[in-house]
């Protein structure tokens, strides 16, 4: 086994899939000369010069845009933008353009573009530099949205994303990219759509994604102690999910708790809990708990940002809840 | 290559360009009286009196240059090639439209030919072409794209970026802005406070303004800007005056409108005249209306005939592989 | 009682709004001399002079970011979005602006602004003109989010969108405009975030806003026919939406249906599904079912559409499925 | 009113200037410490270098005008007159910060001098300033908004979404580029591919360019600039040449930086100048000195000693009045 951090898995990624596929471009803001904001893209300048790794002025809306009508021409754009806060400035083109192209020009064509971009807090960025919006994306038809949680499927699922060919809204957890993790020695894709059961528990199924992975196997691990047996989830495609494997261990467990970074109220969580109250409603033995931000925007002082993020703490106290055992 | 010559052999182009007019307001017509009687429906927005746009930038184009276009797009799909069968079908909802019916009359598309799609949302062909003049540029294809745009759109913060994305990138695009004085129910003069000319200047944008109903002219300047365009000149624009004919959309009673706007020259009109001061004779003009009058009642008649648009297929087609998806 | 259209009680809640209070302007694009691309605001113009009503360039996102600004220094912005496929291009002022504004500068100062648009489908306006997307400012606290379902909650909840001192989304269905129905004499504003419940029923609860509520009502007149009586629930407000009012219910019926005609993945629905079935978990006697548009762009062909909008047989199917006679 | 004029008292205004760059720089200078000893968390933009375009615009507004700033806000916030200690509480994440401990530096905001916040969105604060200058004009109050932007941000679509609508609707509103040669990481000049002089003719926007590292210039250009805009006039435009002395933000490294960039002209130094030449004795600028460090280190103990951040408060802060909402 190799180790890699998921900063460099991502950008090692990107490499290969450009090395591999000449079709392959990288843009964003400063990804270029300066190797990106947070330097995932470092060095690729060098290696593939500047007509495949190409900065762009401070123009969100028209880059997504680019990126839509360039995969439409023939080549596999992938786009950084530099904190998801920003995509609300590209949400026409992701919307309203590559969503919808191949469903409504009668699948004439299709969009191969990845949009990569970090989400999450820990760094006191404050309110429009730290939000989890991946929800949006997922309710959008033709969209495709992955979350990695280390740095072995940061690589396999950007291979996938940008090897496929519908858009993919590629979401990076800015608080992990130094998370150093043994990764295979053959690196290779990872399927989009098939979450990963990432440790086999009995009592609970704990459904996580991005950086709540660790939590939730910290929480298991805790919990372990206590004999309660936790089976953890880790989605890593959010849209289209793995409803299959979420169910399948509800089936055997009974119990269901979901837990993410982003806001609870209307997030990604909502749709699994609604999900398994209808398909898995004959397993459920308990109620389905959340655990995500409080329904506010997240603050700058550290102190309140790590009260409003997820933690063990609060997450132990859902699997309680959600076993009955408050 | 310029559009006239002598006789009617000199006058080939100009010939196809005056039948590429014909067909485009005919289809036009007929799609009026079509959602008039409801068997069109949806938002329909016709560029009556603005064909020799389409028509005269098309003549500059090759079948490989890409274009992105507007919700008023009939004209910029017809130009560039799209078969009336497939465009009927497609107004008709039907399953052999060109976007199996799911699309309709503001999503029109053609990758074939490069037409990129006409779009719904005002600005958007902007970025799409920007991009794919992009991928011509670094797939040094030789090619080049073309975004159309109205007046009205040139609000849009999308005109910006793009301009200066492409001046910076020096990108294969020619920026085509229809001027028809009108964004919706406005004026265009009540909306938009910059000049246009000095606004290319500014970002170094070659710029011409013509008569956008004079498909000779259209076809001279935009040979002219995708000759710059081509030997690596960087973005053009070109702005082609022309008159909105009809209402927004269809069904739009144009109460906003005085009686007294003075008649717009006809396009086909305009052609008519070249080709009658080239010496063409009328007769052969009236050989081509008529062949052009079949062939579309002929692709009523199929698209009538052909089956309806399909749900399953539809739901298919969301994503490019089979996925795990919500089913109804 | 006096009766009203939808369309025209939303241009008198505009004109009382702004006849009681001189700092609220109204402004979109085509609003003032044509009165709308629906003609709400038809008529305003002449009442209250180009100065309040205002008609704007083709530039979504600087209005919506304007509205931030003049709704920062002592006016009420009331805009008009013609489309809410639109709102792609306001996304930034609405979400890092609009909705941060009074949180992250401390509560010195509050965004009284509303965002007007229509949702919906029914008229093949097309994939890019009929996207129904409250759930996206629903995920962003800060913002309030309302629809509603008749001429006389629209009047209602229109005045106190407008009263309110906090940014509201406030999302009419285009297929209503036409709608006509009774209003009380005395027209009022309707308190945000309470839900109306708007007949009661025994058997299951069915939670709907907007145009779906009246497919919950005929679907109860029917199903009343077989003896299965329906509580229909108007939620009115999606964010912040009333939670107590929905639990009240479920704890009678035990059974639970949510209906909307968005895309039923990532939807509104699934937030009520999801809190229901955690705090409702012990009146829950069934699944809980959704029923909203499958996972596809909204097709053009009016066919293709009639099937892809929630209909009253697909909510009678639900309802049977959720009280598990299938 | 310009700033200089003879003696100390006819030097009031320059004085004050220079107060004010003072307390820009010093204050920013120990942010720095703070920042590097881990006192201050998050993302620190630093104006030090540009001191001069914040005093200098200020010195033309009056407290209720108002101004939208930027990621790099510290000077517009301080010269628009935010007292030191809320300034320093923020930045400590205090619960008497400006904002309560909830913004930090890049949303430092103060309304009740017309300061309506820094911005972490580029290009944001050109349409809040746009629109508060709209409710200025409706409101009929004489004043006017300003809009502060680095040239990095001349690249987003809202320059030209708001310099068309401004432009259209005569709102008072000045725009302020604070062209510091840097986009990021990126030299501006590979990015913007426009000529802004020329950009604001083509929308009739008077425009001036000026060295912004000379207080008396800034100040002269923004009296001219905001007598033009409250006459009626519309917007206008100024750009203030300048450099930015420090990294993007604090901790970067900068490697993208030459050692041969020539050195910048410190405006503390070129006000200093100012003020010797009009006969200003140097004992008078120490004494200012000495005011503003033993003003900010009070301000630091001040904030240090406050209590920290409310979650609870934050949590009601979200909406106006307590609603329903789902509790942590
Ligand atoms: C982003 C967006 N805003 C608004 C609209 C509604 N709309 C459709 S066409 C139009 C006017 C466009 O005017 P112009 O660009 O001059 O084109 P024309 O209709 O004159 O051909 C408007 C406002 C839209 N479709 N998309
Ligand atoms: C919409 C958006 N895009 C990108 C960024 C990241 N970013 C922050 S500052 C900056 C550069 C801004 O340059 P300029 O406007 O010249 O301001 P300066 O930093 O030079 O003061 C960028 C790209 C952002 N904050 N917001
Ligand atoms: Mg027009
Ligand atoms: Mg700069």
């Amino acid at each position: 086994m190799a180790q890699l951090r998921y900063g460099a898995a991502i950008g090692q990624a990107l490499a290969d899939a450009m090395q591999d596929d000449p079709t392959v471009v990288i843009m964003g803001e400063d990804i270029a000369g300066a190797g990106g904001s947070f330097g995932i893209t470092r060095g690729l300048l060098d290696k593939f010069g500047p007509e495949r790794v190409i900065d762009t002025p401070i123009s969100e809306a028209a880059i997504a845009g680019m990126a839509v009508g360039a995969a439409m021409s023939g080549l596999k754009p992938v786009l950084e933008i530099m904190f998801m806060d920003f995509t609300t400035l590209a949400m026409d083109a992701m919307v309203n353009q590559a969503a919808k192209a191949r469903f409504m020009f009668g699948a004439q064509v299709s969009v191969p573009m990845v949009l990569r971009t970090p989400h999450g807090g820990g760094l006191s960025a404050g309110p429009q530099h730290s939000q989890c919006l991946e929800a949006w994306f997922a309710h959008v038809p033709g969209l495709k949205v992955v979350c990695p949680s280390g740095p072995a499927n940061a690589y396999g699922l950007l291979r996938a994303a940008i090897a496929d060919p519908d858009p993919v809204v590629f979401v990076e957890h800015k608080g992990l990219y130094a998370m150093r993790d043994e990764v295979p020695e053959v690196l290779a894709p990872i399927p989009l759509g098939q979450a990963a059961v990432v440790r086999s528990g009995e009592h609970v199924t704990v459904v996580a994604y991005g950086a709540a992975v660790a939590l939730a196997m910290q929480t298991a691990e805790q919990l372990a102690s206590e004999s309660i047996s936790v089976e953890v989830i880790d989605l890593q495609t959010i849209q289209p999910w793995d409803e299959a494997a979420v169910l399948a261990s509800l089936a055997k467990t009974g119990h269901l708790v979901v837990v993410h970074e982003a806001v609870e109220a209307f997030g990604v969580g909502a749709e699994i809990a609604a999900r398994m109250a209808e398909l898995g409603f004959s397993y459920l033995k308990g109620p389905i708990v959340r655990v995500g931000a409080p329904f506010m925007p997240v603050p700058f002082s550290a102190e309140l940002e790590a009260t409003y993020r997820p933690s063990v703490s609060r997450l132990i106290a859902a699997v309680r809840k959600a076993l009955g055992k408050e | 290559m310029p559009l006239t010559g002598t006789g009617e052999d000199g006058n080939a182009a100009l010939l196809r360009s005056y039948e590429q007019l014909l067909v485009i307001r005919r289809c036009e017509e007929r799609l009026q009286r079509l959602f008039a009687e409801g068997e069109v429906p949806g938002f329909i927005h016709l560029g009556v009196g603005q064909e020799a746009i389409s028509v005269g930038v098309m003549s500059a184009l090759g079948p490989a240059d890409t274009l992105a276009s507007t919700h008023r797009g009939h004209g910029h799909a017809l130009a560039k090639g799209m078969p009336l069968d497939g465009f009927f079908a497609e107004l008709l909802a039907r399953d052999t439209g060109v976007c199996r019916g799911r699309g309709g009359s503001m999503h029109v598309a053609d990758m074939s030919i490069g037409m990129l799609g006409a779009n719904g949302i005002v600005g958007a062909g902007l970025s799409i072409a920007t991009g794919s003049a992009l991928a011509h540029k670094l797939r040094k294809n030789g090619q080049i794209a073309v975004s159309f745009f109205g007046d009205g759109a040139l609000a849009e913060g999308l005109l910006h970026e793009c301009g200066n994305m492409a001046a910076l990138m020096k990108l294969p695009l020619l920026l085509v802005c229809e001027a028809n004085g009108w964004s919706e129910f406005s004026p265009v003069s009540s909306q938009i406070a910059f000049d246009l000319a000095k606004w290319s200047e500014a970002y170094g944008i070659a710029y011409r303004k013509i008569d956008g109903n004079d498909v000779v002219a259209v076809a001279e300047a935009a040979a002219e800007l995708t000759g710059l365009i081509r030997s690596g000149g960087g973005p053009a624009l070109l702005t082609c005056t022309t008159d909105r004919w009809r209402g927004h959309f269809e069904g739009d009673a144009q109460k906003y409108r005085s009686s007294d706007e003075p008649a717009p020259r006809d396009p086909i009109v305009v052609a008519g005249e070249h080709l009658a001061a080239a010496g063409v004779a009328t007769q052969r003009l009236t050989q081509i209306a008529a062949r052009v009058e079949s062939e579309i009642e002929e692709a009523i008649v199929a698209a009538r005939a052909a089956p309806p648009a399909r749900f399953d297929a539809a739901l298919a087609d969301v994503y490019t592989a089979a996925s795990i998806g919500v089913a109804i």
